[in-house]
């Protein structure tokens, strides 16, 4: 049995960065993370991030993997626990983790859930042949194996993960047949989409796919136009030859544990999914958990890494920890966030939060 | 839901829909079931739904016998297009005590004296049926080979979309809130929905059984108690019967989708509405299961739940009108075994109800037994 | 299908190894996961699906979706997205729902 | 439109481009940021001040053309890769385009390049003139490419030589058989089966995940529930906020039998 202060099932952004604020502020810290790397998805980010300098604007997400493991890994009140995944939070507030296939409990004071999320599937005819992937996976296979998911790509999705990940496709010197958009406008960067038209690579707004086929792996996809309602016009289909569909139709919340510790949910679009119910210090309706980065609503990594700051500060804070200084990083991991969610990119996000406050004060949390 | 019924059935598990089905069977009209969430939400829903006929009652080993001859017709019986699931692949009892295998050779007796095909087998015999066995310590083993298990999705929808097909209204995601009487005579019931009239009310709410009988002030000795499942992924079939110990107080059995299900009793569990999940139950499973079956050490589990024991002081049911509140009849506290003896014991009562000779005489199982203390102790559960 | 030159990435693959495929010697790398090893190779096919018989291949590669089930060293449902490939290891389709040894 | 296409339009263009006048006296950067997105990395990168947002991080870039000389530093900074600096005063016949470049192998000083406009179109092979590392934590080239003056305000970028060639698309009217669309992959549940059962009457995501096992799988329902979550919204004409949810239970993913068992507790 572990006993520790607390416990941070997710080594991503969010993840490292509670685990670093928490031990700033003199917590002693458990680190769980699945994979072999923590880094969470940072791992395969090639591209350069956004936002201001407090989130590592201007670098690369594996550079920011890198030195924000780094920091962790030189921190003596942080545990890190690579290959372990949290398998249950149980009634007694005892957590179960496994690795290697051993069964290790653990015993923490306080739990930061940063799980992150997880791919959305799509369906269409034909949705589960080999050749179909998620775009994290093409990333996975591309970034961290460097191996390319196939020769020509069809990529289902214009957010900046399908611009993001169609751009990095190139650059792995595979073709993208066309980047297909069901709405009628590019949801993701417009930066990102110039970047990858001025290669060649056609951004289809209004398009989605109709069908995949091919003898036991991909060999083609039919795409048609959408309407206004989104209904496929009959006679618009085309024919693109392709040996890998991408799907980047977006993230949802990775949110077992939440339900399993008995947090309230909601289901909140904006926020792409159910979302526990959290306060704005990001504790949960259960006193000992709280969340941070997508697994309370999909956002960027940047403002995951200021959430991961803000959780840390207030589980450590809730356990006595950096009274003086605490509120203060607090306000300013706050303000923060509210800096990062005040363009109009971000309304989408604003009204999702603004939700979730609104059911909490209702619920008197 | 309109405003008045003859009958209305509280609880939407096995028991409420198999009533409901038999009742408008025998032409009975007005039947409504009320379910507080979604049909088989509550104990059949979550439990291991095994088919045993070797029990240690004659009561018992009868209505099982008899609900085992209905659960191999329920399709047809029902008019039912989806597969009950029924896979007879028997029950093996494994005794790892002399006094245990004692009393399962007085059983075989009391069993064989209702043609109930039970064999006795030695710890050889037992590794025939199931090979990857462990027999440390096994003195001997039963098996029936058509005691078996079902689903208890498929069971309880083919008995509620038959029971629709014949009039009966199910209202789900209804709760009751209260009963009315007037004098000592049931006369409706109130619903998160509203209020609906009623003659006849039959208390098939399971573990909340004692919560719906204090409505009008009456006390049944039915309380909820936590048990917990595992399920694993599928694998190609290995096993046939489901294994069981008494003393160990584990059951596993492979479903006919592949899955293994299992699930192991604690004596200690407290009385209590708690149906979360415990590690502890993880560890304990794990470590009886796979001590008598090994290799099952290498399957994966992937999902563990709790639900809920109607439990009655000895662990047989209530099935009785309530005195002083004509009208109102109990059926609950199955402890454990409800899903197993429903087909039959819903004929009975509904034979009750509707002036026909019952098949069986089930006053062993009347309320007032506990105040009489004329228990009927059944040494064959789980 | 590995990427040799890339303007971002360095890739530390470790050594060379040999394990098998369906009993045919392939090689792969030790950082490698078996769908990556595989993938290189050409093999998008993983198994075929429990039920239908469809053929499946990986869908999400960080163990989230249990789409890439393999048989390895003759135990079934491995997800093999998330184990890396050793010297000598063993890797099968896995066809519907794998046999319990 | 830019928002449907990525693609500035001349519109769009005006807003950021320099003037005539301004280009005439030498380099200048231009910044092809068009959306209020939250980022400054050029303001940091800018050492002579000239480039600013108005308000908060998500504003846009204003470049002060007067400030600026030039210089290029800010092209490898912006995540974007959205600026480029023009230099129309290179020669009487070429400009230079000093555009950020992502991809290998590099081009070397005095190779042709295959110019791409803002379309991807080919505009002709020109003159790499310098090659700019952006060093190794940065690694975004900068390239210099010589063009026809008249093509100083289209070039954007150059083809990677290592592009693959375009594999032209079949017309319509194919020959595929219609196939099923899966819902739930661990349990081989289609989209058919979830209508059928919803038909049928079952319409909560728990009842049909009794009735047709759609997410008692290995992965939890981790993707299905969603899936069916959907068709129960767009079958009933409720909101998504109104499906029930069933619950999840441990473990998260599969875990061994074996791994439970007492004695191994560290």
């Amino acid at each position: 049995m572990i006993n520790v202060e607390i416990l941070i099932v997710g080594g991503g952004p969010a993840g490292l960065c509670a685990a670093n604020a928490a031990a700033d502020l003199g917590a002693s810290v458990l680190i769980c993370e699945r994979d072999e790397i923590p880094g969470g998805q940072l791992v395969k980010q090639t591209h350069k991030f956004f936002g201001s300098r407090k989130q590592y604007a201007g670098d690369r997400g594996i550079a920011i993997g890198d030195f924000l493991l780094d920091e962790v890994i030189n921190d003596p009140k942080i545990e890190v626990m690579p290959d372990t995944t949290v398998i249950g939070i149980y009634e007694d507030g005892l957590v179960l983790a496994e690795r290697s296939e051993e069964i290790i409990k653990i015993n923490p004071r306080k739990i930061i859930i940063a799980t992150g999320a997880a791919e959305k599937f799509l369906t269409f005819p034909g949705n589960d042949l080999p050749g179909i992937y998620g775009a994290g996976a093409v990333q996975t296979l591309m970034n961290v194996a460097g191996v390319i998911p196939g020769e020509r790509v069809l990529m289902v999705g214009a957010g900046n993960i399908g611009l993001i990940v169609s751009y990095q496709l190139a650059q792995a010197g595979v073709e993208t047949a066309a980047v297909i958009e069901g709405a009628p406008t590019i949801g993701g960067y417009l930066v990102h989409a110039s970047k990858i038209q001025r290669l060649g690579i056609p951004v289809r707004t209004g398009y989605t796919i109709k069908e995949a086929y091919g003898d036991g792996k991909v060999e083609g996809a039919v795409i048609c136009r959408l309407d206004a309602a989104w209904n496929m016009i009959e006679g618009s289909e085309e024919d693109i030859k392709c040996d890998t569909i991408c799907l980047a139709v977006g993230l949802t919340p990775l949110t077992e544990l939440c339900w399993q510790a008995g947090c309230e949910m909601a289901f909140i679009r904006e926020l792409s999914g159910h979302v526990p119910l959290i306060d704005k210090y990001l504790q949960t309706t259960n006193p000992k958990i709280y969340v941070a980065g997508d697994v309370s609503g999909v956002e960027e990594a940047s403002s995951a890494m200021v959430e991961g700051r803000l959780a840390g500060y207030s589980a450590a804070c809730s356990l006595g920890y950096g009274l003086d200084t605490a509120p203060s990083l607090q306000a300013g991991a706050m303000a923060e966030l509210d800096e990062l969610r005040a363009g109009p990119m971000s309304d989408r996000i604003r009204q999702g939060v603004e939700k979730v406050e609104k059911m909490v004060t209702k619920g008197g949390v | 839901m309109k405003k008045a019924y003859d009958i209305v059935i509280i609880g939407g598990g096995i028991t409420g829909c198999a009533l409901g089905f038999e009742l408008a069977k025998r032409g009975r009209k007005d039947i409504l079931i009320i379910e507080k969430e979604y049909l088989t939400s509550g104990a059949t829903g979550r439990c291991g739904a095994g088919i045993r006929q070797q029990w240690g009652t004659v009561l018992n080993a009868t209505l099982a016998r008899d609900s085992t001859y209905l659960f191999e017709n329920l399709e047809e019986y029902t008019g039912y297009k989806g597969d009950c699931g029924l896979n007879q692949g028997g029950y093996l009892i494994v005794a790892y005590t002399e006094a245990e295998w004692t009393q399962f050779q007085k059983n075989l007796e009391l069993q064989h004296g209702l043609n109930i095909p039970v064999q006795k087998l030695d710890p050889q015999g037992a590794k025939e049926i199931v090979p990857h066995l462990n027999t440390e310590g096994l003195y001997g083993a039963t098996f029936c080979p058509t005691d078996g298990h079902a689903d208890p999705f498929h069971c309880t929808f083919a008995y509620a979309k038959g029971a629709e097909r014949l009039g009966v209204e199910i209202a789900t995601y209804t709760e009751v809130t209260g009963l009315r009487t007037a004098g000592d005579k049931i006369i409706g019931v109130e619903t998160t929905k509203g209020y609906v009239q009623a003659g006849t009310v039959i208390n098939a709410s399971g573990y909340n059984a004692s919560a719906i009988t204090k409505m009008v002030g009456m006390e049944v000795p039915v309380y909820p108690e936590r048990h917990q499942i595992l399920i694993t992924e599928p694998v190609n079939h290995i096993q046939d019967p489901m294994v069981i110990s008494f003393h160990y107080h584990f059951y596993c059995q492979q479903t006919p989708h592949g899955s293994f299900i299992m699930g192991i009793g604690d004596p200690t569990e407290p009385v209590s509405y708690n149906i979360q999940s415990s590690w502890k139950f993880m560890e304990d499973c794990a470590t009886q299961v796979t001590h008598s079956l090994p290799i099952l050490k290498n399957i994966r589990v992937v999902r563990q739940w709790g639900g809920l024991y109607d439990m009655s002081p000895d662990a047989n049911p209530v099935i009785d009108e309530m005195k002083g509140a004509s009208g109102l009849y109990t059926v609950a506290g199955f402890s454990g075994h409800g899903f197993m003896v429903a087909p039959k014991t819903a004929i009975i009562i509904a034979q009750q109800l509707t002036g026909e000779k019952p098949d069986i005489d089930l006053h062993l199982f009347s309320a007032n037994r506990y105040e009489t203390g004329e228990l009927l102790l059944e040494p064959s559960v789980v | 299908m590995r990427i040799e030159q890339h303007p971002i990435l360095e890739f530390d693959r470790k050594e060379k190894i040999t394990f098998f495929f369906n009993g045919q010697e392939m090689e792969g790398y030790a950082s490698e996961t078996i769908v990556a090893a595989l993938h290189a190779a050409g093999v998008k096919e993983l198994g075929k699906s429990p039920e239908l018989h469809r053929p499946r291949g990986l869908f999400c590669a960080i163990g989230n979706c249990s789409s890439c089930l393999m048989v390895v060293d003759g135990q079934p449902n491995v997800r093999a997205c998330v184990v890396k490939i050793k010297p000598g290891m063993q890797v099968e389709l896995q066809s519907g729902k794998g046999d319990l040894k | 439109m830019l928002i449907n296409t990525g693609i500035p339009t001349k519109e769009d263009l005006a807003k950021v481009d320099p003037s005539a006048e301004r280009l005439a006296q030498g380099p200048v950067a231009i910044v092809e940021c068009f959306q209020e997105i939250p980022c400054n990395p050029c303001v940091d990168a800018c050492k002579r001040n000239a480039i600013n947002i108005e308000g908060d991080i998500n504003g846009l870039p204003i470049v002060d053309f007067e400030k600026c000389n030039g210089c290029g530093v800010c092209i490898a900074h912006c995540p974007g890769l959205a600026i480029f600096v023009i230099d129309k005063t290179y020669s009487e016949s070429h400009a230079v385009v000093r555009l950020p470049y992502e991809f290998v192998p590099l081009p070397e000083k005095g190779q042709l390049a295959c110019a791409l406009n803002r379309a991807g179109e080919e505009l002709g092979n020109f003159e790499v003139v310098r090659v700019i590392s952006g060093g190794a934590k940065n690694k975004t080239t900068t390239i210099w490419l010589a063009v026809p003056q008249d093509l100083a305000m289209e070039v954007r970028s150059i083809k990677a030589p290592n592009s693959a060639p375009n594999i032209q698309n079949s017309a319509p009217g194919l020959q595929s058989s219609p196939t099923d669309t899966l819902i739930c992959r661990c349990e081989d549940i289609t989209l058919d089966e979830i209508r059928r059962v919803i038909a049928d009457g079952y319409r909560t995501i728990d009842e049909i995940k009794r009735v047709t096992r759609a997410g008692m799988g290995p992965c939890q329902g981790r993707t299905c529930r969603q899936l069916i979550a959907q068709e129960l919204s767009r079958h009933f004409g409720i909101p998504m906020e109104e499906v029930l949810m069933s619950t999840f239970r441990p473990p998260v993913k599969p875990v061994k039998l074996g791994s439970f068992v007492k004695g191994g507790d560290l």
